[in-house]
């Protein structure tokens, strides 16, 4: 779960890292008082969460009260990367000056911790990695004992940060390190941490939660709660569904992250567009089933499901009653659906059917290939 | 032969008087596992399904000779019963519990590296050997005992791909489920490693899927040290990068790393015979096993 | 440094541990408040840091105010040990019941805290030990990590505590566990954690904090000072030296651990009695010497003085002015003194010393001999 | 020949611009030691004697080929200094520092546990191979090369009874101050088994003292594993029980383990001769290779 940059700048704040002072900001007027009392210039910034927020023009430095309020204005309520703008961020601009990086998350492949401090912030730091991997100080953080003081000193003089900040930066390592380690983050980035006279300011924040430490973070789990922007999302979450909304129009249910991303990866290579990600999850019964069904059928640019199911925990035959079930709810199926049920209980699944009111496949990929064709290919 | 379990594993379940404990060591005990014990702190001197309850494991491998467990414990309390099983001293412990902090596995992880335990998971269906044992949630009626070794983050995917082996007539030596989190024990290069010291693994299927690089690791791994031919699969090629799909694991960075194309591509370079869908990947297995 | 039960018990309470209702008082009258206050019948109990109280007579069992009276008048004011009792806690009496065991420590051959808990409290857990090891659970414990949950369950299982208490004896372990790192104990112990009807009970309390770690436990330094109780020791804590009174009439002085103690052995291998260890340290300079030495001539019992240094970092020359300083403080020299020197400087401390005041041996046996003779030989 | 330290080391200095830090390197220096580097947080630049100072041990390491460290940094930030010794891969690790909390050394040792290094100390002298270097405090003019390994939880008295083994012509092969703290990086054993691989060590002298069980662990190895003869002495056999003397090692628990005539039976029943005063250790010596 990534939090919005407010939202990991107010953790930022507990966790004694530098912040430019800021007020949010839902309104144009809102903006404006917001830019008298930081005082100008400012930052207005867009609080979506996604990357790139500047580049896709939700980030704009002006100087007076009145430009506050055309970037105000401009900003708020406008689209970024599919999500709709409804707050900005009002900041004290920061001198630009040496920009650096830090960051703290998991490496993946040794399964530990991993700090990270770079010269070359400002800039993608995934390009910097590849272009200049040196540029980039990385230490191994051993998860029992936390991070040794020593690994925040050294990152920052192996990558040659100035004498004159090289505390300042250590001490911002280790407070972001201890951050992610005590709020179950999965990535933390200040990017970039910017050098000015008075020491350093985190001037972005990249703050993601674990999802599955959130029983343990509630106010953190408060926080996501609070900010699905998108509809179907939200609905979807509600229903308890990992759920992700694409651009096709082959509406795509089944069980397990890998079979639901197979299924759309076999959607794509039959020459069809997913619309969706939905994965009901492991020994799902029929209510959840209806639920799913609902979910995708409120998409309107969906114009037929797949539906597929391997039984494993998950029955066939709770499946084919979920199914019904949830096209009672309509006197008219609204968009065509194709059912496969392979594995426990899918013999008695498919009895249950109601073969008027959907398609019945045995196969995955025939399932697959009958849902592009009733959606009409392409979009 | 076989990988990680067989008929004489001797299998504890942590969290047995839970629901999906209970429900599993039922199937278990079905399909011919040797439940000799189960786990719950308060609850020792209890049974579930004729299988006695001890408070703690190093009490249940006493009395039962223990040698694998199988984890139902809640994400809340999985790290601890996790750190339990490896102080134990067990051969394997399957972590099917969803859900754990990625932290509490890194700290986990931490402890496996200084022991000689397996472990599989979390988040993972668990470890069949067909005919024999499971240890996991797997569907038993899926598999057929047989020559093709099966190595899968995902637990679904590896049915229907089982499935359609058993149904061509290829049977299963070991299939594991590793799991689908960011960090977990065995991953594939040690399942890799198992599978090609046993001799009846004829053939191994390998299905990846988008995040991470253990996909990547994996085709180093086979081009240097594997005989045994591989057949690959990766699912999420169409996912969009930055997005979550289901599980912890299956999401994509912003840049190359992790992509399908770019597992597609090392494996391939490793000489794996990578299937663009469940089918073809049987139709490679059948053409090195005909 | 050992704290006293009442400190150890403010800490156990801090911590969670249930303790039994008590109040310290330094009077007679306060002790009857006390009783009054938290309800007959009570224990009166010596406040020194020493084991072994309750076998000493530190410790009565009352049932009434007269005798609350009668039984703190005879332990204030009483010396216990060497220690002269000026404060007694008074505590609610807990019902007579099953007594266990629970401690922490340092298992130095593994160089790990080791957490215990037995079914065998009340009496010597060292007899315990040797006796019946199997009546102790040990759990080694990985100071990377801490006690894990487990590990508390598994102490309390494994030696068969009562299913009743075995989660409450576990928590109270825990605490202990967490208390003990985070107070940087070196042994922390209750004996014994009475059962009762509602749950577990510590009435005795020992919590030793490790020297070494003074400097980040402040209030734990302060409690140390403030609860010396021999005027010598507390002169020679307040100089900043390693002494422990003994006996004997030998006084001695040197520099390092093992040299003095093999010092003290010498001085019994020939016949006589040492009357202290003290241990100058290293590199230390005439003032410190001269401090040394004043401290071992206002010990009454000493009879003679043998100064042993051999010089590493000390150097000879330093010394040899320490002591004539420290002699001339005295217009009679009070006591006959033996030096010894070698090593660095060590020849021209021997220059330096007065040898019409002090005895000069190059030998330490030589040394040791001569003041053992002018202590005019065992007590 | 000689164990742990020799000509080649090369010596970084941990807390060099200290008051200690800064009066042995010079004494290294004039030793003969190779020290080529300090470290100093925040000092990196700097020099002291000629010796340049860097900010960390891997900037040390790497510019100046360092392999032994010591460290004279105080006791709040002694376990730090010795995670970054250890971190930077040293071959040995000298603590002179005393003081450090002995739950902090419980955590170095910890880590040291799964390195190749060899930490000796806290809270000792060092280690000096007379002629060739010293890496520690130890009073350089007092050895002398020769045959007979030294092995120490005390400073003073080893200096003592080398004292006495170099005016009676018996020189030093390595003399190891292992230090006198509850918990040390290398105990009695490991500095036994380097002995044993040394073939110009004809003897060692082994000198214990009250508390703990090291000098037991001592004798059972020496029993089971050493050919080399070993003498032995153990201070404090006058110590009262429950009192600490001097330094955290020396305190001498109520019962029977840890006392000095404990120690005394274990190395006598283990072949070692044990000399009541430091003159008679000598004399055994004198016994054994005169």
């Amino acid at each position: 779960m990534k939090l919005q940059e407010f939202q990991a700048k107010e953790l930022f704040r507990e966790a004694g890292i530098p912040t430019p002072t800021s007020r949010l900001a839902r309104t144009v007027e809102e903006a404006v008082v917001a830019a008298e009392e930081v005082g100008c210039p400012v930052a207005v910034k867009a609080q979506v969460q996604v990357g790139g927020r500047g580049k896709a023009g939700g980030i704009e430095l002006v100087e007076s009260i009145d430009e506050v309020r055309a970037a105000a204005n401009r900003i708020l309520g406008m689209e970024l990367k599919g999500y709709h703008v409804d707050r900005v961020l009002v900041e004290a601009a920061v001198e630009p000056a040496n920009e650096l990086y830090v960051g703290v998350t998991i490496d993946r492949g040794v399964g530990r911790p991993v700090a990270m401090v770079s010269t070359r912030g400002g800039v993608d730091i995934e390009t910097v990695a590849a272009e200049d991997p040196d540029a980039i100080a990385r230490e191994q953080i051993d998860p029992a004992f936390g991070m040794f003081e020593f690994q925040a000193r050294k990152a920052v003089h192996e990558v040659g940060i100035d004498r004159s900040v090289a505390d300042d930066v250590a001490a911002v390592l280790t407070a972001l390190y201890d951050l992610w380690e005590e709020r179950d983050g999965s990535d933390a980035e200040i990017n970039p941490l910017l050098v000015t006279d008075d020491g350093v300011v985190a001037v972005d924040a990249v703050f993601n939660v674990d999802d599955s430490a959130l029983f343990r973070q509630p106010d953190l789990a408060a926080v996501a709660e609070a900010t699905a922007t998108d509809e179907l999302e939200q609905r979807a979450q509600d229903y308890g569904f990992d759920y992700v909304r694409l651009d096709g129009n082959v509406g795509i249910i089944g069980n397990g992250a890998g079979l639901v991303m197979t299924t759309l990866d076999l959607v794509e290579h039959y020459g069809g567009d997913p619309a969706n990600f939905l994965d009901i999850g492991g020994g799902a019964k029929a209510d959840r089933v209806a639920n799913a069904l609902d979910t995708v059928f409120a998409d309107g640019r969906v114009e037929a499901v797949v539906f597929n199911i391997f039984g494993g925990i998950t029955r066939g035959d709770e499946v084919a009653t979920g199914i019904n079930e949830a096209l009672d709810r309509f006197d008219e199926i609204p968009k065509p659906v194709v059912v496969r049920l392979a594995g426990t209980e899918a013999a008695r699944g498919m009895e249950i059917l109601d073969t008027d009111r959907v398609r019945v496949e045995s196969s995955l990929e025939d399932a697959v290939q009958a849902a592009v064709a009733a959606a009409g290919g392409r979009t | 032969m076989s990988v990680l379990v067989d008929e004489n594993s001797r299998v504890v379940v942590q969290g047995i008087t839970g629901g999906e404990g209970r429900f599993h060591t039922e199937q278990m005990l079905e399909y011919g596992t040797d439940v000799v014990a189960g786990v719950v702190p308060g609850k020792g001197g209890q049974a579930v399904a004729g299988v006695p309850v001890y408070d703690t494991v190093s009490a249940a491998v006493r009395a039962e000779n223990a040698d694998t467990s199988v984890v139902f414990v809640p994400p809340g309390f999985a790290a601890d019963a996790l750190f339990e099983a490896l102080d134990a001293d067990l051969d394997v412990v399957v972590a099917i519990t969803e859900g754990v902090p990625t932290q509490d596995v890194s700290r986990v992880s931490r402890v496996l590296d200084e022991t000689d335990t397996h472990l599989v998971g979390p988040n993972g269906p668990g470890v069949i050997t067909p005919g024999e044992t499971k240890a996991g949630i797997l569907p038993g009626n899926v598999f057929e005992p047989g020559p093709v070794g099966l190595v899968s983050r995902s637990g679904t995917l590896t049915y229907q791909i089982v499935d359609s082996l058993t149904a061509r007539g290829f049977g299963q030596s070991t299939a594991v489920g590793i799991g689908g989190d960011p960090i977990v024990g065995t991953g594939f290069v040690e399942a890799l490693r198992l599978f090609e010291t046993d001799p009846d693994t004829e053939a191994v299927v390998l299905c990846g899927e988008i995040g991470g690089e253990d996909e990547e690791a994996a085709a180093s791994y086979i081009d240097e040290q594997v005989e045994t031919p591989v057949v690959g699969f990766v699912a999420g090629r169409t996912a969009p990068p930055g997005r979550r799909m289901g599980h912890a694991g299956a999401i994509v960075s912003g840049s190359g790393t992790g992509t399908a194309q770019n597992k597609i591509d090392a494996l391939e370079s490793a000489g794996v015979s990578v299937g663009k869908t469940p089918a073809e990947v049987v139709g490679h297995v059948a053409d090195l096993l005909g």
